[in-house]
């Protein structure tokens, strides 16, 4: 008992939007997590590396919190904590070590901290869930962690603890986008075969 | 001359420092950690100052006023210092998701929704391209969330589960790779001949250090798992 | 209810409204004064995105002022952090360009930056000892794809066994290749619909936004 | 406990040493192996040479000091490469730390340079520096130079420059070069710079990313594709220029093997375990 329960984000440079994406994503899972801890009364900790995403993490957090009732669990100065790119790996190593971590989320747009942080993690034996939509450390993710989300199911996720009707009904959209992918394949590849290019179809000029 | 001598030995130590976070927690990784962690906030800090400096005063200074509004912007961010105005700082905020997610949407529509169903119209005409015409399928119909997993699409699943699995395996192997390569990148650097007595120096008394710590048990960090 | 439009209503509708003018500019021709005012809004982001990266370097150094203040344990690390950082930042703040800063950024940070970079090597190794093993069918396809595509890197690969770098070759530009595409078409849905629900405004956790609703089970 | 399941929970200490040392000693006395050239850096190698002479080329440096030392050898390589051919180039770098070890990259290069070839900053490259703003910085910098930089990496305001006389957007340049280290970035340039602009564009990255942009190559929106030391040294056998980087990818043979044994060992280990029936 009083081991605390981690939730990492990777990579969290905002201005990137191919970051900001996935790391957007995972903040609507921190907010049901963060509520959750608050209600359980775990030990939370959220540490970030870009400062944008550490406004953003430390609101959510912190409402999560207030609407638990918890605020005074609630450090300012360390439940969620701003460290410098870089240098939160050295951190969150040893303090994984020292806090003998129980629980750890990955989620967010994970690159190389990924497999230090899982296999530090695993070592402890904390339980682990991994996701992310880099396709460069997902195996990681995969593998190492007991339960992982890969690629868009890392959107959904948001969507799907979130309960709200709407933003549910929202990945019956994404289907409909992925069935006409496969058509679009299908036929297209059917079509080049007999001999018919496509390609004015792509030089639209966007 | 002896500054690039010294940066090389101060370099190799704190490379060990760095990596003694492998033995577990200990003081050398801690010290070199609140150094590090010291050393980039303050190059943070000083870049980012010379970059608000630089394109926002600097551009006001040169008369383009709406400059103006993003320093006002960036000033919002740091009401959150007071809790009950913790609000305001949502509008810097709105700013860059509106911007970030805008550009997230428009680039995947293109590049990676209709550049990857293009980079797929291949002709059936021989098996790398029907691997890849049946690979992407397979794989996109993985993710499809609102299918029950039963009757032919189980097949289809696990076939994508299969595509995706060697796509990991993969970047499994590159990415072994390329780690070694990195760790060679720097002890290059470390085993230099002008610096290498002093790298093995180090190492030496971490070792005896360890060993030390490891038969009298005396010193508590040093915990087997 | 003021109120409720400063805090709540009015950053989300900013977010639509800037969000539509990055995606119109890029699929329709617009008018240059829209042009214009998407550039300038991208050159707010990186200056607030910079000053951002201020504001938490100096909440992370209040931090460690108060733990050395307070003498929590490990209060001296504190004192180092704090020590490294005035010195940093002070060469910093005369010049980025000063040969002293650039001499601790090229000496201090940069071999730690990489010597942590390439704690995954070790990392990796210990992790696949351990996990990567034949336990199952999915975890044996990984196992095997990555073992043929290591051997066909490594140079002594090649010399072992020749046709391993076709073959790995051909699993990295096909089936991989496909693989990945896969997910990468998964994945553009997959920002679409977040896109599409942070604009209509029901999925507003990154603005700190709670709405009073019926209670999360 | 049998003796099987105590090396499959073997300490992680004893691997990290062991792989210490597999990396290490070929460092002190390396063993030099034929390389066989990867299609990935050949293709990028041809697009490099069918570049048109004097043409300007767009070059984005990311490598920072822990892959400075597997992909810096290549963009060494590839500046001496469009140097020689008289191309005029423009650095930036979307990463602060990228921003000085570029540098350090064109001083290499510059060094080896013969001294027949013109190489005067200013004239005939430019090193824009650092870009703040990841992919939006990209996005602003292909549309408007001088709205995102109005000095470049020495602090020299560029409109003093001659050779950004005629360049201020993407449309202005031949060619692009995306060296991306590990900063996963070449998506930003395809999706800012291939795709609306049509500018053709190679890159290099670190190994473990190659996998990620190979459908990327295979769609054309790549010319191709250096992969981490490898493709360094690779660049370097078909440039004929001799460098660094082949000394370090043979390096990299006894670590690999090591992994590969012990991966193999785990597994053999957990087989007769499973054999057996324990647990």
């Amino acid at each position: 008992m009083g081991r605390p329960v981690w939730y990492l984000f990777g990579s969290t440079d905002l201005t990137t939007p191919s970051i900001l994406a996935p790391t957007i994503a995972a903040f609507q899972t921190l907010s049901y997590t963060a509520r959750v801890a608050a209600r359980l009364g775990a030990k939370f900790f959220v540490p970030l590396n870009q400062g944008l995403a550490y406004t953003m993490a430390s609101d959510i957090v912190r409402e999560a919190y207030l609407a638990e009732n918890k605020l005074e669990d609630f450090d300012p100065l360390k439940t969620v904590m701003y460290l410098p790119a870089g240098a939160d790996r050295m951190y969150i190593i040893n303090h994984m070590w020292e806090e003998q971590v129980a629980g750890a989320f990955f989620l967010g747009s994970w690159y190389h901290e990924a497999v230090i942080y899982t296999e530090n993690a695993a070592r402890e034996g904390a339980v682990m869930l991994g996701g992310t939509d880099t396709t460069h450390n997902i195996p990681f993710l995969v593998a190492i962690c007991d339960y992982s989300v890969i690629g868009e199911e890392l959107y959904a996720l948001g969507a799907y603890v979130s309960q709200d009707v709407l933003q549910s009904s929202s990945l019956a959209g994404q289907d409909v986008g992925k069935y006409f992918a496969i058509i679009a394949i299908l036929t297209g590849a059917v079509l080049v075969t007999a001999g018919i290019s496509l390609s004015w179809l792509f030089a639209l000029g966007w | 001359m002896d500054m690039i001598w010294l940066g090389l030995i101060v370099g190799s130590f704190v490379s060990i420092g760095a990596y003694t976070v492998l033995i577990g927690d200990n003081p050398i990784s801690k010290i070199t950690e609140h150094l590090y962690t010291g050393i980039l906030a303050g190059y943070t800090l000083a870049i980012n100052w010379d970059f608000v400096m630089k394109n926002a005063v600097g551009k006001v200074q040169g008369g383009q006023f709406d400059f103006i509004i993003p320093i006002i912007l960036s000033l919002m961010l740091f009401t959150r210092l007071k809790p009950e105005w913790i609000w305001i700082s949502r509008y810097p905020v709105a700013l860059t998701v509106g911007v970030g997610m805008g550009l997230a949407m428009r680039a995947s529509v293109l590049s990676d929704f209709v550049g990857q169903i293009q980079g797929t119209l291949l002709p059936i005409n021989n098996i790398n391209n029907i691997v890849m015409i049946i690979g992407t399928i397979t794989a996109a119909s993985y993710f499809l969330f609102t299918t029950k997993y039963s009757g032919p699409y189980k097949y289809v699943n696990q076939s994508g589960l299969l595509f995706l699995l060697v796509a990991f395996g993969v970047t499994y192997g590159s990415t072994a790779s390329f780690r070694f390569e990195l760790v060679i990148g720097r002890l290059v650097d470390m085993l230099r001949p002008d610096v290498a007595m002093y790298t093995y120096g180090f190492l030496v008394l971490v070792a005896i250090i360890l060993i030390y710590g490891y038969t009298t048990k005396r010193i508590p960090w040093y915990k087997g798992r | 209810m003021s109120n409720r439009l400063a805090k709540i209503s009015l950053p989300i509708w900013l977010t639509t409204i800037f969000g539509i003018l990055m995606i119109i500019e890029f699929f329709f021709s617009m008018p240059k004064i829209v042009t214009d005012t998407n550039t300038l809004l991208r050159s707010w982001v990186t200056i607030v995105s910079a000053a951002a990266l201020i504001l938490g370097t100096l909440i992370l150094t209040i931090a460690h002022v108060k733990r050395a203040y307070e003498r929590k344990t490990g209060w001296y690390y504190s004192l180092i952090y704090i020590g490294s950082f005035v010195v940093a930042g002070a060469l910093g703040l005369i010049s980025v360009r000063e040969t002293n800063f650039m001499w601790i950024f090229n000496n201090m940070t940069s071999p730690i930056g990489a010597a942590l970079y390439s704690l995954t090597a070790f990392t990796i190794t210990s992790a696949a000892f351990r996990v990567f093993r034949a336990r199952n069918w999915k975890a044996t396809v990984m196992l095997v794809t990555g073992f043929i595509v290591l051997m066909m890197l490594l140079p002594v690969g090649a010399a072992i066994f020749p046709p391993i770098v076709p073959i790995g070759e051909w699993i990295r530009s096909f089936p991989s290749s496909a693989g990945f595409r896969g997910m990468i078409i998964g994945i553009s849905l997959g920002t679409i619909g977040l896109g599409v629900r942070i604009f209509l405004g029901r999925q507003k956790e990154h603005l700190g936004i709670r709405e009073e609703k019926k209670e999360a089970s | 406990m049998s003796i099987i399941k105590k090396i499959l929970d073997m300490d992680q200490r004893i691997i990290y040493l062991g792989m210490f040392i597999a990396l290490a000693y070929p460092i002190l006395s390396p063993v030099i192996l034929p390389v066989a050239i990867q299609d990935y850096s050949t293709q990028a190698f041809n697009f490099a040479v069918s570049i048109p002479d004097g043409s300007y080329v767009l070059i984005e440096g990311g490598n920072a000091a822990a892959t400075h030392p597997q992909c810096g050898p290549g963009l060494t390589a590839n500046i001496y490469h469009l140097l020689t051919k008289q191309c005029k180039l423009v650095f930036f770098s979307i990463t602060a730390e990228p921003a000085y070890w570029t540098q350090v990259e064109i001083d290499n290069a510059l060094a080896k340079l013969p001294a027949t070839v013109a190489a005067k900053n200013g004239v005939n490259w430019v090193n824009l520096g650092y870009i703040s703003g990841g992919e939006s910085g990209v996005a602003a910098l292909a549309a408007d130079i001088r709205s995102v930089v109005s000095k470049d990496h020495f602090g020299k305001p560029i409109n003093d420059l001659p050779m950004m006389k005629d360049i201020n957007s993407a449309k202005n340049f031949a060619a692009a070069f995306w060296w991306g280290g590990s900063e996963g970035s070449i998506p930003y340039g395809i999706r800012q710079l291939v795709g609306p602009y049509n500018l053709p564009m190679s890159g290099s990255c670190t190994t473990n990313e190659v996998p990620n942009y190979s459908p990327y190559v295979s769609s054309g929106q790549l010319k191709g594709l250096f992969g981490g030391i490898r493709g360094s040294a690779e660049y370097e056998l078909l440039l004929k220029v001799p460098g660094p980087a082949l000394a370090q990818a043979m390096a990299t043979n006894i670590g690999g093997l090591y992994f590969l044994g012990l991966v193999l060992l785990g597994n053999i280990l957990y087989l007769t375990q499973r054999l057996r029936g324990e647990k």
